[in-house]
């Protein structure tokens, strides 16, 4: 079964490097695997875990999301605008948010379903409107997050490591919906448009409600970031767009779209901000943060291309 | 041309929107008919404008530069860093080095480690903000160079010289991309990339020489932007990112690739740059001025810009 | 009583009418050939029926109820509900998913509303069987060969149980062994009392399966015929509206003669994986076969030749060993490449015809003399020339070849090399999917450039073809040669016969 | 000038080592880098902060950890840290009175504002708008927003102006901002109306410049002393003393008639140039 092995290369790679990340990380900080380090560091990969599940969804249609960082903040900026104490107002929020933000993304899918533009210009010029959406909604950082929510997350409750949990949650959520025939087909159409099209595969469906789930991920990122900052900012979600394709990518999501797994995302949002959070320990400067970003970028992607690429001359 | 063929060249379509998005203007809006206003104008234009000339000659290959933001700091930073101790002239001439320098590694990543262009891209990109963040130790500086200085604030006969040079440097685009050997292979490149290497297209040459220009005019839009403000900063690029993507979309050229005219990408960044100076015009508040601008430049797209169903 | 019916259907695109009024049936338990020239508006007919176009005017009716009516506009999710299944030339496949999950492509089976893939295998597995594939339902189909995927498609075809199936070029990857296997599937359908409909350009297979066949020619209905009412020369002629008789050139005069010397040697190529221990020799003048079943090694072959496979072995030309590692190379050297896969490989289909023709041209075109810049006069004059010589329909040089029929973007894909003046063609599956009146002209040109010095090599699972085109056939069987036919060995049966050898299965 | 100050304090033996962390503009990033401080057990964390509310909840832990932490420059809206900056409120306030006491309560102008969503400049327009709204004859024409930068600032205000050619005067929040819209008056040749500025050096140049041409200007500045006052509060908050929460620094006022003592020729246009503030200042200031 040679043929499975190699479907499970990059993943294996990927858990290669985590586990010497990992090892690295405990030797320096002897309390990674505590429940309070736990938390922390959770609550701090939180939104780059969900923003990146959200751009594997788009990109396994074969797109990509140019407005996910814009919708990241929308979504934070209706959480925090409406959410009230008590578990009651703070859900209303959840749900107020999560609905904006899935019909952000809805929209988005909508006009590349139909309007024939390619992904990657309908969503540039949607991260504009998105912006100019949240700015209305929450035209300086403020809001409200009740206080006990926000130490619940970010210090534990009850030692239960709140962001962690959450994160399993949605990933057996996205579990859940990959094994629906959505799921199937959204392979389905990634891989051979046409082809799914063809075979009586609803495409356009397809895609408003794949990009639909992806608003619902980068919402909950959204409002993940909401709970662990305690209020809302319209700009924070900018740099959320390009680390979220950084993610993807280095979990080995293709462009092209149909290929990749969402473990490996999830396990390219853990190495990549485990290394960064590494660099703070060792003492080099941050500065060269950016620089090894990119390095590890380049040289993850090259050697998953190269290891696979047909030999032609 | 027939006039068949005209409806179905998208850089004409652009071309027109922006005449009548300008005479809108100067109908509706107070100040967009007077000299100075256009003069402004296109001046502004002008830094976008180089950047998008660049990015136009890659989009037309398939690809896409998201590291233009970065080289257009790059270039600004290093000539003033190195203007201040050896001149202006060899600040120059290290910038625009260093900018084509970033086109060449854009390039050898996209033929000999066959990543796709936005990973590349980016990637540098990222890599370009931490070392100019190492270069500079968190602040850049500013530098007065005269000869940028004119090039960015001067005149002849009432036209801004930086106009004057974003208009040659988009006459030697169209030689590159339309009239030259080098183009077609780009077009070829961009409609499809097994057929153009079974048909004997230099997929390297064409590579390195297209991002080498792009980063190049990348760098000289620094450049002109050093000498319109004389002063260089670490994020003075980021505005032309998406923006020149969105000039060369705008301007009618498939983001696809093998598709457009090189001459729709000045009308894209003129009509970008209008509408921004309209927006700026009213007196909205900056959360509706973002959603105008998103909601228009989707419905121009819708209006010209569809891509043909292959089904 | 009719399953199917199509009344009186017209349907244009861009102004160019491509149908006109075409009417006919398909009863149950009945298979139609339909039948006519690329052009002549086969596609768009099936195209109509399974939903992926609506036509302008006309009924389309499936079991009695007009499907382009109502609320719900036809489709193919509503074609597939109603009992319509297809089979295409182009895959529908997705690469990337398993071959059950392909099998099931849109329509996978739930349990609560979760596939499971366990569920998925068992009930793929009597379907691939059912097809002649013996597969591992858990492969990823990107994986199979072209052939074995087509198989895949047929199967995916049977899993909603359809009440009519259409073959549309379905055959044109396949063996010989592959396109029993697909007989045997429309056979048991008639005999449940299925309809199918069939399309393909091979008049074998035509025959050997269709009840009745309806001609197409222009976008109309010629005739329909009961098979036993007609034979091969009728159906061309009422194809083509002449009869053709000269489908072959005359080989080259000089076959018993001593060859020329031989412009490429070939000796011991080997391409990783595919084929190994290969000799040829390329002669001026003659046209050299590789034969076989499907997938034996050829395509690799060539592409090894043209410098787009990694290879190794001895290669000389004129004597004088030469290196092949990039098409450029090859290239230069007088080699030339028209790929069976013409569409992504030989064409840039959303190119003019103008900017394909020059392309392999444009360093004659733009020296460096002139900075590179392209002579838009000399490109001019230069297709003008090829369109004029090869007889390329096209509206102007300006026409997307995406728009051209099959064989005239086959001749784009041959003729762009012509002004590079190659001395070595090579050829994968030259007429696959063409017409029969282009196959000709295609045949005749291939002898003229033969004739005029040109050293020609074609691969081609069409055994007509290679007999009647080739001076001499290479067989290959599971990546080497295992026989080689010249002159008067030179015919179908001895073809057929070498292909299979080593084979358990004997040829009937 | 911090560095300065650190290098004094070590010799002093207050400060044993000291670290700089950029985050670069990301908020996320800011956050994980105050957690890795924690965890390092730094004594002190001085903070500019990338967001006014996204660092709250940090930044409350890291005092309930034991750590003094001084917020400096950009504020954070808890009150739990020591808060060392200036009123911005009141520095809106400021500008927008003078300019309307110049115009003699009466015009057009342009407001040019900086980015949206960001407290600074959401709070300086607050302060500005009290003012403005006290004078119905001052009309706002156009109110741009723009990064605190001279390229984007020119193109935007450019647009507006050209938009409205006949303004009285331009409400400006800060030094790029306003040498934009200065520069473009100069270059295309136009009168000089009043406009507010920051002490950004390049603006103070073009201004003593342009002073004989008749124009006039108001600048204060968000003194740079601003990070030595937070050290030497933590410093002395270690040491014991009690250092007041909100540490409101006065804003200095640049007129027409103390140009001269700011501008520096000699300077790169990027900096800005301030008077230092003397040691007992800063003593009385953090409650020593």
């Amino acid at each position: 079964m040679s043929e499975r092995i190699r479907n499970h290369m990059d993943v294996l790679g990927l858990c290669a490097l985590l586990a010497v990340v990992l090892v690295t990380y405990q030797r320096l900080d002897p309390t990674l695997l505590s429940p309070s380090t736990i938390t922390i560091l959770s609550a701090q990969f939180l939104p780059l875990i969900l923003a990146a599940v959200a751009q594997t969804i788009v990109m396994l249609t074969g797109g990509v999301d140019l407005s996910l960082g814009p919708v990241l903040s929308l979504g934070m900026a209706v959480f925090v605008v409406t959410a009230a104490d008590g578990a009651t107002g703070v859900l209303a929020a959840m749900a107020l948010a999560l609905a904006v933000t899935v019909a952000a993304g809805a929209a988005n899918g909508a006009l590349v379903a139909y309007a024939g533009l390619p992904p990657i210009i309908v969503t540039l010029a949607a991260s504009f409107l998105w912006t100019g959406v949240t700015l209305i909604v929450l035209p300086q950082p403020g809001g409200h997050v009740p206080a006990g929510l926000v130490s619940a997350y970010n210090l534990g409750w009850y030692g239960i490591a709140l962001p962690a949990l959450a994160v399993v949650v949605a990933l057996a959520l996205w579990k859940l919906v990959r094994t629906t025939r959505f799921g199937l087909a959204l392979y389905a159409v990634g891989g051979n448009e046409h082809g799914a099209y063809a075979s009586g595969i609803d495409t356009r469906r397809v895609k408003i409600l794949a990009y639909g789930f992806a608003g619902l991920f980068t919402g909950l990122a959204g409002i993940g970031l909401a709970i662990q900052t305690g209020s809302g900012d319209p700009n924070i979600g900018a740099p959320y767009t390009l680390n979220s394709i950084a993610v993807a990518v280095l979990g080995g999501i293709s462009f092209f779209g149909g290929v990749g797994r969402m473990r490996a995302t999830l396990l390219g949002a853990l190495l990549l901000g485990l290394l960064t959070n590494l660099l703070l320990f060792t003492g080099i400067s941050t500065f060269y943060q950016l620089i090894l970003q990119g390095v590890v970028l380049v040289v993850a992607v090259a050697v998953k291309t190269l290891a696979t690429r047909e030999r032609t001359a | 041309m027939s006039v068949a063929a005209l409806r179905d060249n998208r850089a004409v379509w652009a071309f027109g929107v922006l005449g009548v998005t300008w005479l809108a203007a100067i109908a509706f809006a107070n100040g967009f008919g007077t000299v100075s206003s256009v003069r402004y104008l296109v001046q502004t234009a002008s830094f976008l404008g180089i950047v998008a000339i660049g990015q136009t000659l890659v989009v037309m290959m398939s690809g896409i530069d998201l590291s233009v933001s970065a080289v257009v700091a790059l270039s600004a930073v290093v000539c003033a860093q190195v203007a201040s101790g050896s001149g202006g002239a060899a600040g120059i001439l290290v910038a625009l080095a260093a900018s084509v320098v970033v086109g060449l590694v854009n390039a050898a990543g996209l033929v000999w480690l066959r990543l796709p262009p936005m990973v590349m891209t980016l990637a540098t990109g990222t890599v370009i903000a931490g070392a100019l963040l190492i270069y500079t130790d968190g602040s850049p500086r500013s530098a007065r160079i005269p000869l940028l200085d004119t090039l960015a604030n001067g005149s002849v006969a009432g036209i801004p010289y930086a106009t004057v040079l974003w208009l040659a440097i988009a006459a030697a685009g169209v030689w590159l991309l339309h009239l030259s050997r080098l183009g077609r292979y780009a077009f070829a490149l961009g409609t499809s990339e097994p057929a153009s290497r079974a048909s004997g297209v230099p997929v390297p040459v064409t590579t390195l020489v297209m991002y080498a220009a792009c980063a190049l005019l990348a760098g000289v839009a620094g450049l002109v932007l050093l000498g319109f403000t004389g002063t260089s900063s670490l994020t003075m690029g980021s505005p032309y990112q998406l923006l020149s993507i969105a000039s060369v979309v705008l301007g009618g050229t498939s983001i696809l690739g093998g598709r457009g005219h090189l001459l729709g990408t000045v009308a894209g960044a003129l009509l970008l740059t209008l509408l921004t100076a309209l927006l700026a015009a009213w007196n909205l508040s900056e959360g509706l001025r973002q959603v105008t601008l998103g909601l228009l430049i989707i419905v121009l797209l819708l209006a010209y810009a569809r891509e043909r169903r292959t089904a | 009583m009719t399953l199917l019916s199509v009344e009186n259907v017209s349907k244009s695109f861009a102004g160019v009418r491509v149908l006109r009024d075409v009417s006919f049936d398909v009863r149950p338990g009945e298979v139609l050939g339909l039948v006519g020239e690329n052009g002549a508006g086969k596609s768009t007919v099936l195209s109509l029926i399974t939903g992926l176009l609506a036509p302008d005017a006309g009924t389309v009716r499936f079991d009695g109820a007009r499907v382009h009516s109502g609320i719900r506009a036809w489709s193919p999710h509503r074609a597939r509900a109603a009992g319509i299944a297809s089979v295409h030339q182009e895959l529908s496949l997705n690469p990337h998913q398993s071959v059950a999950e392909n099998v099931f492509l849109g329509a996978w089976p739930t349990r609560g509303g979760l596939v499971r893939h366990r569920d998925l295998v068992a009930r793929a597995r009597p379907l691939l069987s059912r097809v002649g594939l013996d597969v591992d339902p858990l492969t990823r189909a990107g994986r199979l060969p072209l052939g074995a995927q087509q198989l895949v498609e047929l199967a995916k075809a049977l899993t909603g149980d359809p009440r009519l199936l259409i073959l549309d070029e379905a055959t044109s990857a396949l063996d010989d062994d592959q396109v029993r296997a697909v007989f045997r599937v429309v056979d048991e359908l008639r005999a449940a009392g299925k309809s199918v409909v069939i399309v393909t350009h091979r008049m074998g297979e035509l025959f050997a399966v269709s009840d009745r066949m309806t001609v197409l020619k222009d976008g109309e209905v010629v005739a329909t015929r009961e098979r036993a009412a007609t034979d091969h020369d009728d159906l061309v002629k009422l194809m083509v509206g002449r009869e053709l008789s000269d489908m072959f050139p005359p080989k080259s005069k000089d076959t018993a003669a001593v060859p020329a010397e031989p412009v490429l040697t070939v000796r011991g190529l080997a391409v990783p994986g595919s084929c190994a221990g290969i000799d040829l020799d390329l002669v001026p003048g003659r046209v050299i076969g590789l034969g076989g079943l499907q997938g034996q090694g050829q395509r690799e072959v060539l592409r090894a030749l043209f410098g787009l496979r990694r290879h190794s072995g001895q290669i000389d030309m004129d004597g004088r060993p030469c290196r092949l590692a990039t098409p450029r190379e090859a290239i230069r050297r007088g080699i030339g490449y028209v790929p069976e896969d013409r569409k992504t490989e030989g064409l840039h289909i959303a190119h003019s015809v103008r900017a394909n023709l020059s392309l392999p041209s444009l360093r004659a075109l733009a020296p460096a003399r002139s900075l590179t810049t392209v002579s838009r006069r000399q490109e001019a004059r230069l297709v003008a020339g090829l369109v004029d010589s090869m007889r390329i329909k096209a509206s102007s040089p300006a026409q997307e070849v995406r728009r051209l029929s099959g064989g005239n973007q086959q001749k784009v894909a041959l003729a762009k090399w012509l002004p590079t003046k190659p001395r070595v063609l090579l050829l994968a599956e030259p007429t696959r999917g063409i017409d029969v009146g282009t196959k000709r002209q295609i045949y005749h040109h291939l002898r003229e450039l033969a004739d005029s010095g040109m050293a020609v090599l074609v691969t081609s699972g069409d055994t007509m073809e290679l007999v009647g085109l080739c001076d001499e056939v290479a067989v290959m069987y599971e990546g080497s040669i295992v026989d080689r036919l010249v002159g008067a060995e030179l015919t179908e049966e001895r073809l057929v016969h070498a292909s299979v050898v080593g084979q358990e299965v004997t040829h009937v | 000038m911090l560095e300065d100050d650190v290098a004094k304090l070590k010799t002093e033996g207050k400060v044993a080592s000291y670290e700089t962390f950029n985050a670069n503009g990301d908020t996320s990033q800011q956050i994980a880098q105050i957690r890795a401080m924690m965890q390092q057990k730094y004594d002190v964390i001085l903070v500019d902060a990338g967001s006014s509310t996204a660092l709250n909840p940090v930044l409350e832990q890291a005092v309930a950890a034991g750590i003094v932490v001084v917020n400096f420059d950009s504020l954070v809206t808890t009150a739990k840290v020591v808060r060392v900056g200036t009123d911005q409120v009141a520095w809106g306030r400021m500008m927008a009175q003078w300019l309307a006491d110049k115009l003699g309560g009466k015009g057009e102008i342009i407001a040019m504002n900086g980015p949206a969503g960001v407290s600074v400049s959401e709070d300086r327009w607050k302060g500005a708008d009290e003012v403005f709204k006290k004078y119905p004859d001052i009309k706002i024409v156009a109110n741009v927003h723009s990064e605190y930068n001279l390229a984007p600032a020119a193109q935007a205000f450019a647009s507006a102006y050209s938009a409205h050619p006949t303004i009285d005067g331009v409400f400006s929040q800060g030094g790029a901002l306003s040498a934009a819209a200065l520069q473009t008056l100069v270059k295309q040749n136009k009168t000089l109306v009043p406009i507010t500025g920051e002490n950004y050096n390049g603006f103070l140049k073009m201004w003593a410049e342009k002073k004989a041409a008749g124009f006039s200007s108001i600048a204060t500045a968000q003194p740079n002393y601003l990070a030595v006052i937070a050290l030497e509060a933590a410093v002395a908050k270690v040491g014991g003393v009690a250092v007041p929460q909100d540490i409101t620094v006065p804003l200095p006022e640049i007129t027409d008639a103390n140009l001269d003592q700011f501008v520096k020729a000699d300077q790169p246009d990027d900096s800005y140039p301030i008077q230092p503030l003397p040691q007992n200042e800063i003593d009385k200031l953090i409650g020593k």
